[in-house]
């Protein structure tokens, strides 16, 4: 069942007025003004064991996101498509309110926002990972980690999900007879992107619109909304994510907001 | 799944696989008060989607841990039915339907005046029954009634419908095949009373222009489910007067 | 482990007085006499995406029956027969004392009761459920899902099992070259019942036998005693099911409310 | 697993597959406090079948939300041994042990003088170490002799035996073979002294008639199986008491 | 997550200064030389359903070990070998602190250090468990049942599962045509044992050392150190498994005394 | 899996696959205090095996139950992420690991002066990031500089290492390869200044010669981890220093 979160870390009724009235005069408990995003800081290329990988600093939230090619069968009904995989862990060390067991609904939510938004462009081209068509197909896992969370898990996950899929390399496959796959040691192909596409989150505190926000301003915020923009601007994806509402204008306003912040993270992948 | 395919959506009429005009809402039944145990009940029929909402609460739910000092915990679980699908499913909560119990939450917690009720829990449980398309959107609409039925003061109903696009086209209140082999799947809620958007999510892809004309297609739909809505609890309100004069 | 229940809705020492006070004059909460049966109403097909389905209301017990057949590999031991999956939820809006979760133990004694009274009198016969003998068979899953509790949920649930086997419709199924299945979108055949068989409880109140015990009753019970007759009378199943006993003199009488309770369940059905 | 088949279970002089005659209860061999940590033990074989039962309590199990005011809260779990079957069994508990965990301990239920023990758990767990037909009836048998052992006061012992019916002959207590190819298994526990049936299944078809023929041919088994019961702790009483004397 | 034990069966401060008194006189609290193991009962074929069976009792503690071999498939990467599983229960009946479950972190270290040893020394040989190279081969399933709890488990464990594997009787496979396999009811093999180890416990309480040690003093003690020894007195698999640390020293004259256990563990075999 | 194979794991020079000599440790990097969140945290990377470990406490867990009077309780999880392994790991807790949280855990156990804070714990979460062989001890080394990030009183620092024998031959350090193709790995950590080992596991076989070597080759890579551990802290307490002044 889904439960209504107690607010953690408990921002007292003082901390929430500290955060509106320096909001109010268009500022932010970092200095930052209400439409800037944070600082960025991707490094990619971490995890020998993986086929990409990405570690992210979005302020001082920190993902890694590991991408690992296998070889796999297809779905029934998509037999001559590979598979995308997308998985988050919100692993207990990130966050005192992060418990150790299965993905619970924020880390599903997180991990739901970011698949859709590639499955529904069709970001990936699958049809290229299929190695025997309707037989044995690339399988790729995006494993999402947080390991700091410091506000907006989900725009630092969505930079590490493109960066870690940009630079991943995945073996030639050879189709030799009798169905035997044989993976080449030295030739390497890129995981096929055919459009990238990145999240932007706004925060809506009281009458305001925040980009990018920080925990302590999450923990006071009405709610969440995460559009997932194209490089061409067009709409991949939508979240409302929070307990609170906002109006038409709000939306249209947050959409704006969202615009200038895709092009910003796009300009920081590698 | 992924959407678009070559499949004919909507005719040179304009008309929809079900008849239906680009803007037109599938036939909606409502009942309230259809169970005996539970504090508040709503059966809600749209098309083919049925789906059963029950509340209990203002309840002691036996675990302290959950309970907050200054107003109700909410929880909520949409969960769909083994028989409710074309390929039977599995009754262990998928992942899919762990997001949508979240998604509904905050789609109805906005609308409860939970510091009413501080140190105890309000329990939504919604069972889709049948699914054909809409079935997150029902739920919200059949939340929202058994919460009104359970006596819960809310701000406004929440009522909720999902905006499609099919054939380059935006349609109103998509049924499943319009979802599986279409664009665009944007389910949103609000409080039309006080024009507050609770749920709002998009699945596939729309530019900019797109998204601002299934904004108010959207807006249209939820002011129909809500009168629908409105019309089933004052039915309700006249039974129950009814019953207490006899 | 199975644990002692707490008797919920608890009922207080004065009500199992009352309610023990009108048994001994031959009446009930709700005015019946001992033997006598709620009233019930039956709707069959009412969930589209089921082969087969029924709503019934016992009294103010409201339970839900959904048929599927889905094509599947036959068990191992039995490859020339289909495969008959009978499951029941008890779902948390039907009653306070239900929980999110796996089926406990009171949902998969009643799944098992009614499981065993079909299978061992090969009510269905899963022979002609073979669609290609050793490989392909249909597999029936019978769903019950119990919506509102207000006692003898196993009834219930019995009408509601064989109100939609006996309305549920299967596409043929025609085998094509290269063991390829094609399902007729046309025409369709019922599931094969041979025979049937309904489930008759009977609640044990101190000295008293009653018939379909509401859950006022149910909790001041000493046990249940179901029987399931088939509609020649033979017993083909039986199930004490509570925390106290009976005598050989109790078994007997109740066997004869049974048979007479199964007669009139039998004339409800579609 | 459905029942009947054409294996000759009965031969032309009425003898049963392991010899026995059609009334006879196969050879039972009882050890009662068989284990150190636990409260009260026993160990029964019945043929082939054999089975552990041990008791802790009454104790203080950690879980207030399960203790009752009035009496104790008795819990019970019936689990088979992966190599206790044919096939090795998984240790997850399946559907069929959760029943019979519940219908084990409803047996047990009015045994038990559970309101000596208000607010404390009593805990049975039940063993099967080898598993050839009537594992729950020995299990119930078991059970009650570790609760004797454990000293908690009972109303009287549970014996269990299974009746089985087999080429249309009534036989006690059926072992796996007469289970798997028979027609019917009926598993029944009593308190003989007060006559009480406390666990009473059906998994066959019985016609009327077969079934009154049935319930008589049990209460003979039944009364058998008490017998052992009560030498069994006679023997452990002597024991006992020679350990005190010394 | 693994978790500081609770002292369980608590020993107070009291119990705790008579055992180590009595230790420091080089005796213990059941009479036993710091060096002495407890006595041994060992009876095998116990479990006529299993291939191999054996009931220890070492001192107080119980232990039932099944041995049971079915037809699977190999690993993919030894596809030519029987496949070896060890298990560990320790189920509720044997001590108040073990709980219904899946294995806990005891139960999982035991199986596992008893598996290693097993599996390093290749003892059983597993290529000879093929049935069908590559396709079909025994999988044998060691289960090791505690059924009491007074100390020492992996010991008694280690003997019960050699006494079980040494007398198991696996029927002979004959392979037929079209790779079906015949499995003889009249002709068995022995599980192929090329060697033989057993684990050897020893509990460190301050500065002493002291073999086999019981419940209670597991209760007190520092840590333990397993040993597993071969029958040519090579070390197969060593654990320290406790709270407490050990000194180069510690260790090595733990070794001497596992050497002496292991040679009188050896000869206790069936 | 099983050891003992034909590939050449160190070459006539002496040399291993990665060219290192026998009792080379690979190279060694810390940094402490990488997480803001965390009470304490470290990245330990030996070679190519990445290890991730925080602390958080000692503080309140709201689970009464596991408290102890008398001292904090320890509770420790290692956890290797799905893309550190070659084939992708799932995310669920293996035999494997939860052994491994246990064996870590008794290995930090005797380090902590848990006394210190009665009714509380200390939680140390371990995940590996990247698994080239000696994840468990780099595990135990990563955990004890987080805990001495977090200010909880030690003993000493915890080290760990592997030693391992291939082709006949000891070596320390061992990478995954060397695991995989040699004859034993033997684990092993230790509390330097009081001559202290809390860890130790041999998987594989040694004579009883090849172990006693194999206690002082692992005594020296366990003091060359030391000291990496301890110029890491140094390091962290004049950067400290340096932001208190700034």
């Amino acid at each position: 069942m889904s439960t209504t979160p107690p607010n953690l870390p408990v921002v007292s009724k003082i901390k929430k007025d500290t955060i509106l009235g320096m909001i109010s005069k268009s500022t932010r408990v970092d200095g930052r003004k209400l439409s800037d995003i944070r600082s960025i800081e991707i490094k990619t290329d971490i995890i020998p064991n993986a086929n990409g990988s990405a570690h992210v600093k979005l302020g001082r939230s920190q993902v890694i996101v590991g991408v690992k090619a296998e070889i796999g069968s297809p779905y029934p009904d998509t037999p001559n498509e590979g598979v995308l995989i997308v998985n988050a862990e919100f692993v207990p060390l990130a966050s005192p309110t992060f418990e150790p067991g299965p993905p619970d609904e924020r880390a599903i939510e997180l991990a739901r926002v970011i698949d859709r938004s590639l499955r529904e462009l069709k970001a990936i081209e699958l049809d290229k990972l299929a190695i025997i068509p309707g037989k044995r197909v690339w399988t790729v896992f995006v494993d999402i980690y947080v390991i700091d969370h410091d506000g907006n898990l989900v725009d630092a996950s969505s930079l590490g999900t493109i960066a870690a899929l940009k630079t991943a390399k995945i073996p030639k496959a050879k189709v030799e007879g009798d169905d035997r796959i044989e993976l080449s040691d030295s030739e390497y192909m890129n995981i096929p992107l055919r459009s990238i596409t990145l999240t932007a989150t706004i925060a809506k505190i009281d009458e305001y619109l925040v980009a990018d926000p920080v925990l302590e301003e999450e923990a006071v915020a009405d709610t969440l909304i995460i559009f997932s923009l194209d490089s061409e601007g067009r709409i991949t994806g939508i979240q409302k994510s929070g307990n609170g509402y906002l109006s038409s204008d709000d939306v249209r306003k947050a959409l704006e907001m969202a615009k200038t912040m895709t092009k910003i993270y796009m300009s920081k992948l590698p | 799944m992924s959407k678009g395919s070559d499949i004919k959506l909507i005719d040179e009429n304009g008309r929809r696989i079900d008849g239906r005009s680009v803007d037109e809402v599938r036939p909606i039944k409502i009942e309230v008060g259809v169970l005996k145990n539970a504090n508040g009940s709503a059966i809600v029929e749209i098309g083919k989607t049925k789906v059963l909402a029950a509340v209990y609460g203002p309840r002691d739910p036996g675990i302290r841990t959950i309970l907050l000092p200054n107003r109700a915990t909410i929880r909520c679980r949409y969960h769909m039915a083994p028989f409710s699908t074309h390929e039977r499913k599995s009754p262990a909560p998928s992942r899919r339907e762990i997001e949508l119990s979240k998604v509904i939450r905050e789609a109805i917690e906005p609308s409860v005046i939970a510091e009413a009720f501080p140190r105890t829990t309000i329990d939504i449980f919604i069972e889709i029954l049948n699914a054909d398309g809409g079935t997150r959107t029902a739920g919200v609409t059949a939340a929202s009634l058994a919460l009104a039925d359970a006596g819960i003061p809310l701000r406004d109903l929440v009522a909720g419908i999902a905006v499609g696009k099919v054939q380059d086209t935006l349609v109103l209140d998509i049924n499943e095949s319009e979802d599986m082999y279409g664009q665009a799947d944007m389910p949103m809620a609000a409080m039309p009373s006080i024009g507050a958007i609770t749920l709002l999510q998009l699945n596939g892809v729309l530019t900019e222009e797109e998204f601002m004309k299934a904004l108010d297609l959207g807006w249209k739909g939820v002011k129909t489910v809500y009168e629908a809505q409105k019309e089933a609890l004052r039915k309700r309100y006249v039974e129950l007067k009814n019953i207490e004069v006899i």
